[in-house]
């Protein structure tokens, strides 16, 4: 039972992906995607009870023993951000249908759901692999599928932003591609497990290149600063779920990747100042960006940009409760951006306008609206009790508990891009809500598809809630995940076997 | 014991420098060549200085002496890497044809609103920031 | 016979090295795809005599395919020349 | 059942390819090679080819033909290059055929290519000619006698393929293009 | 306690969702919770005023210090009271006030009468934030109101960002602190206060954000804007309680940190400052809303002194203060809504005559003013004067002369408004708008009238007083003359001098101010205003943000990838150089013919840069890949070298088809020579990068490759090629990703090439040439190829028919052959599949679509699908069958005439990927079908 | 037996060789397209006849077949890829018409009044690439 919850949420959606592909009418594509994105779901909660009640998950694809084949394995950080990546896309989807990017016509659908599917598994794959040329594999597989949704029924500008993404990510492959070259040139294996011990016998001066190697290359997925130009010109221009979507996953799945392969294969004691400046960087450049926008969207994938350096700021301090930080903070992170995009694009479906300062002169996008704008866009801003406040408060704790230097500068950096945070979100919710409630003229609320966008919207903002009323369970877990990150033995033996190798 | 030869390490690195040159220009079609050429550059990259020559790894049946065979592994994940690559060059390629169905040519053009903002702050300090909308408004 | 083997590999060098100077010569495209052609072939006949100087046989089958490609890949490419005015 | 008939040479030949492909004549693979031979050809039904009867003899007598015009003619390639270079002469030249068949045309097409200094061009299927690029062509004679040339290579053709030929080429009106 | 709590949150939406039919009983109803939270609260006073603790805790994030730890002790039990007490009158005000749709601001009120409650009984320093920001949210939303109006937006935005930004600083000092005292626990910090310079940043951080909240100078100006708000809630949220939790922090943390460095200076220098300040202001205002803002500002900063000053006396003093403030002010507020609700008027200069009219309101606004003036027998008068005696003769405070100085003179200050506020609002003689005003209902006119007289009842009553405030004020130590006993007799002492001359001087100042129109006030000297201080910082913020915006985003790709660039060679590049790895000692080659294909590589890839048409460019690619094909061979890689060359024709295919209707010749290049010269640099530095990188690494090798135990194992998965063992199997994953990625990929460039609509691209210059004349000469009489006919005579050739008639099954049959053999040859599912693709890409390109069709009677995506559905069901029917998903066995089967036949199922795995890749190979085509059809439909348009 | 099989393959190999090197050495030399096609077609299958050949001789006799096979492919194609090479050189005006002592074609398109574009003004300028 356990190796099939493993393989699932990889092998179903491809199984999914290729079923679409057969021609199927409309219906049918839009119930299979859902039933299989349900069933990774129920997969991954099931994922996550078992990895935090006995430990790592792990198996041998193929039946090959690490290091001759490829192993999955889902520890506690794993299973957690499959289950909330799941959780989200399935709502993304829901919101795709209803809005229309999946299916405005028979095509498209033909294009959206084999491409989503694909994306999910590689999104699932990054989270399970446990082998570094697997983790290209599936990185390649989740852009691959993203040029696709981005490019799906583009126009003129889209067309220009998608080349921009496009190729940025496909410098970044290249790289990775590279990064791996060099790794088994000098080791002589791709198995994370493997490869901590092997690195750790590397001359010095070669394991800490590799290991900036790594994070330059990764940070190109996750949008570092000065690595993250791409991201604000590509993304606002793709249709709201799947800006959502992108938003939510794929610089996630880079931190993930930075996560695992920093701790796992190049694990450190003290303070790294260097992504400690790279995590100030990252919050202050992304939040001014943000500020001097007017596009709502393109606001937005600013706010992205900075908040990642939130996520850098648990791992620059590398040690427990950074890492607890990191990782609540990404789990919030998934579902209060997701929810945003969607909300925002409700905002821009309801006024007609993305731009800011037009949109102040329409009419308001209605209440419900602006309760589902107003809970993730708090949240982002840290204000409590939402679940930004819960993840801010651990990374601000765990920089405390630090101390040093390097450790005050984040805080401080983290502090004042909260408060600019805030004063973005206002700027939005100035912009939209603040004004007489004139009903806004008929954007036909009542149709099926404007249901199902508000329904998939509420629901990713009631996850929400759901995780700022978790705290105290998601806290705990995401310190014992912190505290396997760290100790990675049981990680490696239930790879590689006690004693056998 | 490097497997990596010098000749190779040449040739490798002039295909770095050649396809990154390429994917710094702005024409699609040249950032195109440049990803072919870089995928060659990636992919020898990944066989020679993973991988010991030798006989190509095709055994007898018989459980053989790895040491005769040339490296397999860096050939099984380049062999994945040459599809991948194939596979992206194709929709790089129909983004070419794309953009210059629409746009009239398949350059890489700059970001209309960073533009906007940028221009903004060149302006910076004369006066009040005026805001238009979006040219392409959805 | 080694030393028969590694003069007509040399031999056969030599020749790509001059399609190699048509190749990027050109001048149109006609005549690059010929080189390419050409480079081709001599990668054949290049693999048949590595085969024989590695006494590895298993590889033989894949030389059919070569000779399809390069057909293909000239049928092609000559067939854009003739769509295309003035395409090199 | 003629049209199994008409397939079944398309499905020998497919058949020895597999054969000679693994290399061995093991049951799995003879068996394996019919099931592969017979399942192309069923699946991808192409149209039978007509006229089509080899003369052994008249065969082996082309091949042999065919590898001394294809050594002859590399050589005089060979040093045409060397000692002219740039300064090679050459002629496009008419041939017309008397055969009146797509793959008659094709063979003498294909044979022609390969003699020396051969190359066809132009096909002109309807008025059954063809164009074919001579190298080196310095006069007039030259021009005659690789007509010549050309149309001797269409009688061996045509015998190794076992068609017979008519008497004489269409005149230059004759037949017409389809336009 | 935590009932109660709740009760606020399920009451508040009960009436937002029952305002319909609760109507105007929305606030009575409302009411009763914080009458409730009063009543539980007296209940418990006894035995909290005798020193008695109650507690109650509600796990949330315990690992993170969140937990809902909540402790009435005296200080919370009166601001409970002032909160509760307060709320519930204010509530019950608005019945009258609030005329029509109440529920909203009625949810709203008693959320935040709630919040407020948790936030005084909050005994974690960062539950103590998460209400302390809930006030934040609720008061924006109260301000903000509907929005309807700019100025609205702007003092609720101004409200949020200001408190918010304290707030975060406050909450920074939080962290700070709970980590150097090891807990977060107030009541433990203030049983064990932490030292040391960890604590002395927090204590700046702390207060700065107090500060921010009880409207500091100079983080006050968001309170005199948020005036803009509902007269109640400006009556409860800024007198009464919000701004009290800036205070209330003080007053909460004093106990433990006044005796840390910044602590006092601070408190007192600001404390006292704005209490000058923001009386000073106050006299200034010619609206009464705006006037009694600027008072609050300034009894905040008294209150944030005494307070925090951290002695028994100034907390007894502070302590006083803080209920007296709740009353007066309140009570003057909702007499300010009585006014403007029945005049239509605040201002001071239109309001004439009240006094006459109204006379009930005008004596409880004067007893309501005269406890703020400091008068006895007041509440304000008890408070004044153990303020003097705090700070004149106050233990361990220092400059005790500027402290009674400035004292004085903000009392002198506060009579001089006082006075002013209540000619202003009630003086003069009736004229019309006064006259037409109707009276309040008695209704209306009561919690004024109780908050107004609890400041006479508490100040007569001061034993009560007094037992309430030095409950608080014994947790610190009694002076050296005793403990000071509130009283409102003490004899003729200094202190009683300074409190008359305090009065005598505002006095004084009132009468000079009278004589003059009120318009003049506007000529008293302005003092500092953060108004403006906060639009520059907004305004700075915004400009900052555009121009390194607009300096880093600058929308270019090639910018970008340049940045990029150097960032990947840079950051790893210096750590390697500074390292200075071993490179190895490489040799020169390993096979003499590397050197011969190296040339042919580095020449066709030179001449890439160089070309400047589009095929040129192409062909010269291909010609690097063939060259690095061979490589592969001569490196023992065959595998490789055949997917190589598939590959490598294959693109030149596809691109040579979907770009075949573009312009031959690149775009102009008008880069400059710099950026040119910058971009060489970065592409050659990635170069170099690479190749020491890779010496350094191979060089680095000391454990033998993994492939070894790969080689061996072979066999067991039924192999002799080991690549294709570990493509199929070993690594068969990744073959599965592989192949989703390829496909995606072409179900993209389907996509992509669909266009609607005509867009840019220029006609003109795409000139066809008419077809040369011989051009029809070449079609066959026979049917060759099914499809055929259908192609435009101009496209055929006699000699391609024919030759592919003839090849195309033989293709198909080694295609199979590949697929079939790849476990002991090179080969396998992908380069079998893409031998297939290339029989269909001749069969495309010789006899076009249609012969295409009639090969393929399926729909590409078909083909392409089942693949990958056979690939991962081959997947994952083994893990439901109990093995390991992906796994492969080798199956020996001993079928009739055919002897033993043994095969591996990972077979049925390299099918689905040779499906996958001629499915692929089809999409593409079609794709290239696409504008191909277009094409000649345009063509036979013009013809 | 051995004697014979490397005796073959020590002639076949070396000419194979050599014509491959002349080929190249056409391709290289000959004035325009349609010449260098003779030189690609005709020397380089020749060539690489050759050099099958005498690899067929050393492999054992269960490969010598399939080299065989790729010889015949060779054949087949390289005449047809000549041909439309060929054809396509004609008709975009990818021959030297001044070294042709004759044009039989365009005087058969003359007469057919069709005459091809550049009949009469000499080669086209195709050397603007450069
Ligand atoms: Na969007
Ligand atoms: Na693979």
């Amino acid at each position: 039972m356990r190796p099939t919850l493993l393989a699932l949420p990889v092998l179903l959606p491809l199984l999914g992906a290729g079923l679409s592909l057969l021609g199927p009418r409309r219906a049918v594509i839009r119930g299979l995607s859902g039933a299989v994105l349900a069933v990774v779901l129920a997969d991954a909660v099931a994922l996550l009870v078992l990895a935090d009640r006995d430990g790592p998950q792990a198996v041998h694809m193929g039946g090959w023993p690490a290091p001759l084949g490829i192993t999955l394995v889902a520890d506690r950080l794993s299973a957690l951000l499959l289950t909330v990546s799941a959780l989200v896309s399935l709502a993304v989807l829901g919101f795709a249908v209803g809005q229309g990017t999946a299916e405005r016509r028979e095509r498209s659908a033909r294009v959206f759901h084999p491409a989503y599917l694909v994306l999910v598994a590689g999104v699932s794959l990054a989270y399970l692999s446990g082998d570094l040329f697997n983790l290209f594999v599936a990185f390649e597989a989740m852009l691959a599928a993203s040029y696709v949704l981005i490019t799906l029924d583009a126009g003129r500008n889209r067309t220009r932003a998608g080349m921009t993404y496009t190729i940025v990510s496909l410098t970044s492959s290249l790289l990775f591609i590279t990064l791996i070259a060099l790794v088994y040139a000098a080791t002589g294996t791709v198995t994370l497990a493997q490869l901590g011990p092997r690195l750790a016998e590397l001359d010095g001066g070669l394991r800490g290149a590799l290991a900036l190697l790594t994070l330059t290359v990764l940070g190109i997925k996750a949008a570092l600063v000065p690595l993250h130009f791409w991201l604000p010109d590509s993304y606002p221009t793709a249709p709201a779920p799947i800006t959502a979507v992108f938003a939510a996953l794929l610089t996630k799945v880079g931190v993930y990747a930075l996560l695992r392969t920093e701790t796992l294969l190049f694990p450190r004691t003290g303070v790294w100042p260097l992504l400690a400046w790279v995590a100030v960087a990252t919050m202050l450049v992304g939040i001014l960006g943000a500020l001097a926008q007017d596009d709502v969207n393109r606001l937005l994938s600013f706010t992205l940009v900075s908040h990642i350096g939130f996520m850098l700021f648990g791992l620059a301090l590398f040690d427990v409760r950074g890492l607890t930080g990191t990782i609540l903070y990404v789990v919030h992170h998934i579902v209060a951006q997701a929810a945003l995009f969607l909300v925002a694009d409700l905002m821009v479906r309801r006024t007609d306008t993305a731009a800011l300062s037009v949109m102040a002169r329409r009419p308001t996008p209605g209440a419900l609206v602006a309760v589902l704008f107003a809970l993730p866009a708090m949240s982002l801003a840290g204000v409590p009790p939402f679940s930004g406040f819960v993840a801010k408060l651990a990374l601000l704790q765990a920089g405390a508990g630090r101390g040093g230097a390097v450790a005050y500068l984040l805080l401080g950096a983290a502090v004042l891009t909260s408060a600019l945070t805030l004063y973005a979100m206002a700027r939005v919710w100035t912009a939209g809500f603040m004004k007489p409630p004139r009903p806004a003229r008929g954007a036909s609320v009542r149709t099926r598809g404007a249901r199902l966008m508000l329904t998939s919207a509420a629901g990713v903002t009631v996850a929400g809630l759901v995780v700022t009323a978790g705290a105290g369970p998601l806290a705990r877990l995401g310190e014992r995940a912190a505290q396997d990150l760290l100790r990675p033995q049981a990680y490696r033996s239930v790879v590689l076997g006690e004693g056998e190798r | 014991m490097n497997t990596i030869d010098l000749t190779l390490s040449v040739v490798v690195g002039v295909l770095f420098a050649v396809g990154f040159y390429l994917m710094l220009q702005r024409s699609l079609m040249r950032i195109v060549l440049g990803f072919i050429v870089l995928g060659h550059g990636t992919n020898l990259l990944l066989l020679v200085a993973g991988g010991t020559p030798g006989r190509p790894p095709i055994t007898d049946g018989k459980a053989a002496d790895p040491a005769r065979y040339a490296d397999p592994l860096p050939q099984a994940m380049a062999l994945t890497s040459i599809v991948i690559t194939f596979a992206l060059t194709a929709f790089l390629t129909a983004l070419a044809y794309r953009s210059w169905r629409l746009w009239g040519n398949d350059e890489v053009r700059d970001d209309v609103e960073d533009r906007r903002i940028g221009t903004f702050a060149e302006r910076a300090g004369h006066g009040e920031r005026e805001r238009t909308p979006p040219e392409d408004g959805r | 016979m080694t030393v028969l083997y590694a003069v007509t590999l040399g031999v056969l060098s030599a020749a790509a090295l001059l399609t190699l100077v048509r190749l990027v010569r050109g001048p149109s495209a006609l005549d690059r795809i010929m080189a390419l052609d050409v480079i081709v072939t001599l990668v054949i006949a290049g693999a048949a005599v590595g085969m024989v100087l590695r006494d590895d046989t298993t590889a033989v089958p894949a030389l059919v395919v070569l000779t399809l490609l390069a057909f293909i890949g000239s049928v092609t490419a000559a067939y854009l020349v003739e769509k295309r005015e003035g395409m090199r | 059942m003629s049209r199994v008939v008409r397939h079944l040479p398309m499905v020998g030949w497919l058949w020895l390819l597999w054969v000679l492909l693994w290399g061995s004549v093991g049951p799995v693979v003879l068996v394996g090679g019919l099931v592969v031979a017979v399942g192309v050809v069923v699946a991808f039904p192409l149209p039978p080819v007509p006229g089509w009867a080899p003369r052994p003899l008249a065969v082996v007598r082309l091949l042999a033909r065919l590898f001394a015009d294809l050594v002859g003619s590399g050589a005089v390639v060979a040093w045409q290059a060397v000692r002219y270079g740039p300064r090679t002469t050459a002629a496009i030249v008419e041939v017309p055929l008397r055969a009146d068949s797509d793959l008659l045309i094709t063979a003498v097409a294909e044979v022609t290519t390969m003699a020396p200094g051969a190359l066809v061009m132009e096909i002109d299927r309807g008025r059954r000619r063809l164009y074919v690029h001579a190298l080196p062509v310095r006069d007039a004679h030259d021009v005659e006698d690789r007509r010549r040339q050309a149309r001797s290579v269409e009688d061996a053709v045509a015998r190794a393929m076992g068609q017979p030929l008519p008497d004489r080429a269409p005149d230059d009106d004759a037949g017409g293009n389809p336009s | 306690m935590l009932f109660l709590l709740a009760a606020h949150a399920v009451v508040a939406v009960a009436i937002r969702w029952g305002q319909r039919r609760l109507g105007r009983a929305v606030w009575p109803v409302a009411a009763l919770v914080p009458l409730a939270v009063v009543g539980w609260a007296s209940a418990r006073a006894a035995g909290v005023l005798d020193g008695a603790v109650h507690t109650a805790s509600l796990a949330w994030a315990p690992s993170l210090g969140l937990t809902v730890d909540l402790r009435l002790d005296a200080l919370s039990l009166l601001m409970l009271w002032i909160v509760a007490g307060v709320g519930a009158l204010v509530l019950l005000y608005c019945r009258y006030y609030v005329e029509r749709d109440g529920g909203q601001l009625a949810a709203l009120l008693l959320l935040f009468a709630g919040v407020m409650a948790g936030l005084v009984l909050a005994d974690g320093l960062f539950v103590l934030y998460v209400f302390w920001e809930l006030t934040t949210v609720v008061s924006f939303l109260l301000i903000a109101g509907r929005g309807e109006s700019a100025e609205e937006r702007r003092a609720a935005r101004q409200a949020l960002l200001v408190t918010t930004a304290g707030g975060l600083v406050m909450l920074l000092g939080f962290v700070l602190l709970a980590s150097a005292a090891g807990t977060q626990r107030i009541s433990a910090i203030v049983a064990d206060p932490p030292r040391g310079d960890t604590v002395t940043v927090a204590v700046v951080l702390v207060l700065v954000g107090a500060f921010a909240k009880s409207a500091q100078f100079p983080l006050h100006g968001w309170l005199p804007a948020a005036m803009v708000a509902p007269t109640p809630v400006s009556a409860y949220l800024h007198a009464a309680a919000m701004v009290k939790a800036g205070v209330y922090l003080v007053a909460r943390l004093a106990p433990a940190l006044a005796e840390v460095g910044p602590w006092r200076p601070m408190v007192l220098a600001v404390g006292l400052g704005t209490l000058v300040l923001g009386a000073w202001r106050a006299l200034r205002a010619l609206d009464l809303k705006l006037l009694l803002a600027y008072g609050t500002i300034s009894e905040l900063g008294l209150l944030t002194a005494l307070l925090g000053a951290g002695t028994r006396t100034a907390a007894v003093a502070g302590a006083v203060l803080l209920m007296a403030h709740a009353s007066f002010k309140s009570a003057l507020f909702l007499s300010v809504g009585i006014v403007d609700r029945r005049t239509g008027t605040r201002d001071v200069r239109e309001l004439s005559g009240l006094g006459r009219r109204m006379p009930v309101l005008c004596a409880v606004a004067v007893l309501a003013a005269a406890s703020m003036a400091g008068l006895p027998p007041l509440l304000g008068y008890l408070a004044h004067e153990a303020a003097v005696e705090a700070l004149w003769h106050g233990p361990g405070l220092a400059a005790h002369g500027w402290l009674t100085g400035a004292l004085v003179a903000g009392f002198a200050l506060t009579l001089a408004y006082s006075a002013r506020f209540l000619r202003g609002a009630f003086g003069g003689p009736v004229t019309g708008a006064v006259e037409r005003a109707r009276r309040p209902e008695p209704g209306f006119l009561a919690p004024v009238a109780v908050l107004s007289a609890a400041g006479l009842v508490l100040g007569v009553g001061y034993a009560g007083t007094a037992a309430v405030a030095e409950a608080y004020a014994d947790v610190f130590p009694a002076g050296p003359d005793g403990p000071y006993e509130l009283k409102l007799w003490h004899g003729f002492t200094g202190v009683l001098g300074l409190s008359a001359l305090a009065l005598l001087i505002g006095f004084a100042l009132h009468l000079c101010l009278r004589r003059l129109p009120y318009g003049t006030a506007r000529r008293l000297p302005r003092l500092p205003d953060a108004q403006a201080v906060f639009e520059r910082v907004l305004a700075g913020v915004d400009r900052v943000a555009v121009a390194v915006t607009g300096r880093i985003q600058v929308g270019s790709l090639p910018v970008y990838l340049t940045v990029l660039l150097t960032t990947v060679v840079v950051v790893p590049g210096v750590a390697l150089a500074a390292a200075a790895p071993t490179l190895g000692s490489p040799s020169a080659w390993w096979s003499p013919v590397e050197p011969v294909l190296g040339v042919l590589v580095l020449v066709a890839a030179g001449a890439v840069v160089a070309a400047r048409h589009r095929l040129t460019g192409v062909l010269l690619a291909g010609a690097v890949g063939y060259g690095v094909a061979g490589i592969f061979l001569v490196r023992g890689a065959p595998d490789l070298a055949l997917t190589q060359l598939l590959v490598e024709t294959m693109t030149l295919v596809v691109v040579v088809l979907v770009l075949r209707r573009m312009p031959s010749r690149f775009g102009p290049g008008r880069t400059v020579t710099r950026a040119r010269l910058l971009r060489a640099a970065a592409a050659c530095a990635v170069g170099v990068f690479v190749i020491c990188f890779a010496l350094a690494a191979s060089a680095a090798r000391r454990a033998p490759a993994v492939s070894a135990q790969q080689v061996r194992h072979a066999t067991e998965a039924g192999a002799d090629n080991v690549v294709n063992a570990i493509v199929v199997d070993f690594r068969a994953l990744d073959t599965l990703g592989e192949i989703s990625v390829l496909l995606v990929a072409a179900v993209g460039v389907v996509s992509l090439v669909r266009v609607r609509g005509r867009g840019l691209a220029r006609r003109d210059g795409q000139r066809r040439r008419a077809a040369f004349p011989t051009a029809h000469w070449d079609e066959p009489a026979g049917t060759w190829l099914p499809g055929a006919k259908e192609r435009p005579g101009g496209e055929r050739s006699v000699l391609l028919e024919v030759v592919t008639r003839l090849l195309f099954p033989s293709i198909l049959v080694l295609s199979l052959f590949l697929l079939f053999s790849g476990h002991y040859r090179p080969g396998g599912g992908f380069a079998g599949g893409l031998v297939a693709g290339q029989a269909f890409v001749l069969r495309y390109l010789v006899g076009g679509r249609a012969d295409l069709g009639a090969a393929v009677r399926v729909h590409s995506g078909v083909v392409a699908g089942t693949g990958l559905m056979t690939a991962s069901a081959v997947g994952l029917l083994p893990a439901f069958a109990g093995g390991a998903p992906l796994e492969s066995t080798v199956v020996t089967v001993h079928p009739p005439l055919l002897g033993t036949v043994e095969f591996a199922t990972s077979v049925f795995f390299d099918v689905g990927v040779y499906l996958v890749v001629v499915g692929v190979t089809l999409k593409l085509l079609s794709a290239a079908g696409v504008s191909l059809g277009r094409g000649r439909v345009e063509r036979e348009a013009a013809s | 037996m051995t004697v014979v099989r490397d005796v073959l393959t020590a002639v076949l190999f070396p000419a194979g060789a050599v014509f491959c090197l002349l080929g190249a050495v056409g391709l290289l030399r000959f004035p325009d397209t349609g010449s260098r096609l003779h030189a690609a077609a005709k020397a380089q299958t020749l060539g690489l006849l050759l050099v099958l050949l005498g690899a067929a001789a050393q492999l054992p006799s269960r490969h010598a077949p399939v080299l065989v096979l790729v010889a015949v492919f060779q054949m087949l194609t390289a005449p047809v890829t000549s041909q439309i090479v060929g054809r396509t050189a004609y008709r975009v005006d990818g021959l030297d018409r001044r070294s042709l002592v004759r044009d039989e074609l365009a005087e058969r398109l003359t007469k057919d009044g069709t005459p091809p574009p550049g009949a009469d003004t000499g080669p086209p300028d195709h050397d603007a690439d450069r």
